[in-house]
């Protein structure tokens, strides 16, 4: 069991160094490329924590979605330079123990539990079972707080539209900006046609064994929309008009699918997002489907960026 | 045995600490994101040994994910190394 | 038949974090971007290969085994893509040091 | 001590580390990257908590751990959008800094913070 210890050790500590690299760097591409490697690191540490699911989503999004995202934009933002005004050095160690304050105090708190450490688990295990589900963190996503993951869907296309609204007036409509590779290649096509069919069969899988294994609709969502943005970037497709019909029936039919099954929970069960009984496993693997493509659709949008070419050119 | 895997993991991941501090405390990002790719398989490799070691299939998952998705932020870094540049945004966002 | 297959285990794990320790010294200690690359990405799926190949006897059954033999190939051939992609930028943008 | 802790601990330190960041760093894509290192730093702490409540044979409290994925999301969802903001700002101005005034001159001095 040492062993075990001393690799969480090491991981806690390269964490660290890694953090604070981002944090210092000089330069932005850098951190960001720090930042990268942080999100893999973070996933092997969900992973230590007994938590799969979320090793799954620190795995796509702090890997995949993030880091694509942000260095495009530090290589966007290169021609800005670095900045040059900074605080003062007494500002700096002010904040900087201010800082480690709120650290401590944390820590502290981590440090010394409650007697009895509170938990839901047995809860939720005997909850679980009239659902069908076999994953308690599905269970608890889909039955137990439902209405959390259906707002936090409506948070993504509320965060796409925010981006939309970042259009010009004449590029309103138009196509998203995404920089796609310029560069005649045929190694990058390659990959592009090779990648997301397999990709597409990983999606597919995630969301599908999410009901009883770790994975899920949400999992599932990201890697199709990583592999839709490879084949843009790619140029093998074009990135689509954020106007279009399809583009927008397919980033609402998840939610809406949700919303309509929670409001018909009045009617048919007890109360709003409550499953009647002995349909609840179909009716969830139903808005698991329609919310995998709605977060696919929405995640590649949203690393699409906002409209700059209007809709005739 | 998993003592020796477990081991093996460290190994593994230690070796991508030292690549990836050896490499950033000296210039050039190509090299950064190389060692960030290196990373990347090292942790592939940690994990795949992890789900061994705890018994817990679910880990090769994530191992896939990373797989998956591991050329995603290269690809991601070359477009903008070749194309990302001050000309490239505006030629295309002033063309009307 | 139980203690050969440890054996064997042993063997390629070893052998495989022994390529992985290649790749890291040859990336901090060879000269240039274009070697280092060759360095990681080589060493590294080598590394990876054998590790899996390792770990196949104690996989809990064929399902796991293929998803381990496939996370293999996807890194080979995201590697090899990626080793492409890179030198070109470098030769591209003459980002080498 | 045991390896939770560890993380526990970790996760405090990030929370301080992304915080000085955030504050210091005059540059905006460096506060979104300080931004998400503080909260991956709450996420770890959560997961801790979740870990020391495992409990009817479950290697962790689901409840917690499903309220990290949809942290995630959220905290992806926010990144996305500060990313954009940033990049028309910079499309706007030419500039990518949280400067009052128009640009250019603006420069020297800390009555930033």
């Amino acid at each position: 069991m040492t062993t075990s210890l001393a690799l969480d050790i090491g991981l806690a500590g390269l964490i660290l160094a890694i953090g604070i690299w981002t944090v210092f760097a000089r330069d932005s591409l850098a951190a960001v490329i720090g930042f990268v490697g942080y999100g893999l690191l973070l996933a092997i540490i969900w992973v230590r924590l007994s938590a799969p699911d979320v090793a799954l989503t620190e795995a796509a999004i702090g890997s995949g979605m993030t880091g694509m995202l942000l260095l495009g934009a530090a290589a966007r933002l290169r021609p800005a330079g670095n900045q040059s005004t900074r605080t003062s050095l007494g500002g700096r160690f002010a904040i900087g123990v201010l800082c480690g304050m709120i650290s401590a105090g944390l820590a502290i708190a981590i440090l010394f539990p409650p007697e009895s450490i509170p938990s839901l688990a047995p809860t939720v295990m005997q909850n679980l079972a009239p659902s069908g589900l076999g994953n308690p963190v599905a269970g608890v996503l889909f039955v137990f707080r439902a209405l959390d993951t259906l707002l936090e869907k409506v948070v993504l296309i509320l965060a796409l539209l925010g981006v939309w609204s970042l259009a010009t007036d004449r590029a309103w409509g138009g196509v998203p900006g995404l920089r796609i590779y310029l560069e005649p290649s045929n190694t990058l096509t390659f990959l592009a046609q090779l990648l997301p069919p397999v990709g597409v069969v990983v999606g597919v899988y995630m969301c599908w064994v999410g009901a009883n294994v770790p994975g899920g609709a949400f999992q599932g969502g990201t890697v199709l929309a990583a592999m839709w943005l490879l084949v843009m970037i790619a140029g093998l497709r074009n990135v689509p008009r954020i106007d279009g019909f399809w583009l927008r029936f397919l980033l609402v039919i998840g939610p809406v699918i949700f919303l309509a099954i929670g409001l018909a929970g009045f009617v048919l069960a007890d109360s709003f997002l409550a499953y009647p009984a002995g349909y609840a496993k179909p009716l969830i693997v139903a808005v698991e489907v329609a919310l995998t493509l709605s977060i696919a659709v929405t995640l590649g949008m949203l690393g699409a960026g906002p409209p700059e070419r209007s809709r005739h050119s | 045995m998993t003592s020796f895997l477990v081991g093996t993991a460290g190994f593994v991941l230690g070796m991508a600490a030292l690549g990836l501090v050896g490499i950033f405390v000296r210039p050039g990002e190509t090299d950064r994101l190389m060692a960030a790719q290196l990373l990347g398989t090292d942790s592939i490799a940690g994990l795949l040994l992890l789900s061994i070691t705890t018994e817990t299939p679910s880990i090769v998952d994530v191992a896939l994910m990373l797989a998956l998705l591991a050329a995603f932020a290269a690809v991601a870094f070359v477009r903008s190394a070749t194309s990302g540049g001050e000309s490239d945004v505006a030629e295309e966002t002033r063309r009307p | 038949m139980n203690i050969l297959l440890n054996i064997f285990t042993v063997l390629a794990v070893v052998a495989g974090a022994f390529f992985f320790l290649a790749g890291t010294v040859g990336l901090l200690r060879f000269p240039d971007t274009l070697t280092r690359l060759h360095a990681i990405t080589k060493a590294d799926n080598l590394g990876l290969g054998l590790i899996i190949l390792g770990l196949l006897p104690l996989t809990s059954g064929p399902i796991q085994a293929l998803k381990m033999i496939s996370v293999w190939l996807l890194v080979q051939l995201s590697g090899a893509i990626v080793t492409q992609l890179i030198a070109r930028a470098v030769r591209l943008r003459g980002l080498q040091e | 001590m045991n390896a939770a802790a560890w993380f526990g601990v970790c996760g405090a330190a990030l929370v301080g580390i992304g915080l000085y960041g955030l504050v210091i760093n005059p540059d905006p894509l460096r506060k979104i990257l300080a931004f998400n290192l503080v909260g991956s730093g709450v996420f770890l702490m959560f997961g801790v908590v979740a870990k020391r409540g495992a409990a009817a044979g479950l290697g962790g409290d689901p409840v917690p751990q499903a309220l990290v994925i949809t942290a995630i999301v959220v905290a992806f969802a926010a990144t996305a959008m500060a990313v954009a903001l940033l990049l028309r700002l910079f499309e706007a101005t030419g500039e990518a800094n949280l400067d009052s005034g128009v640009s250019g001159d603006a420069k020297g001095g800390d009555a930033r913070c």
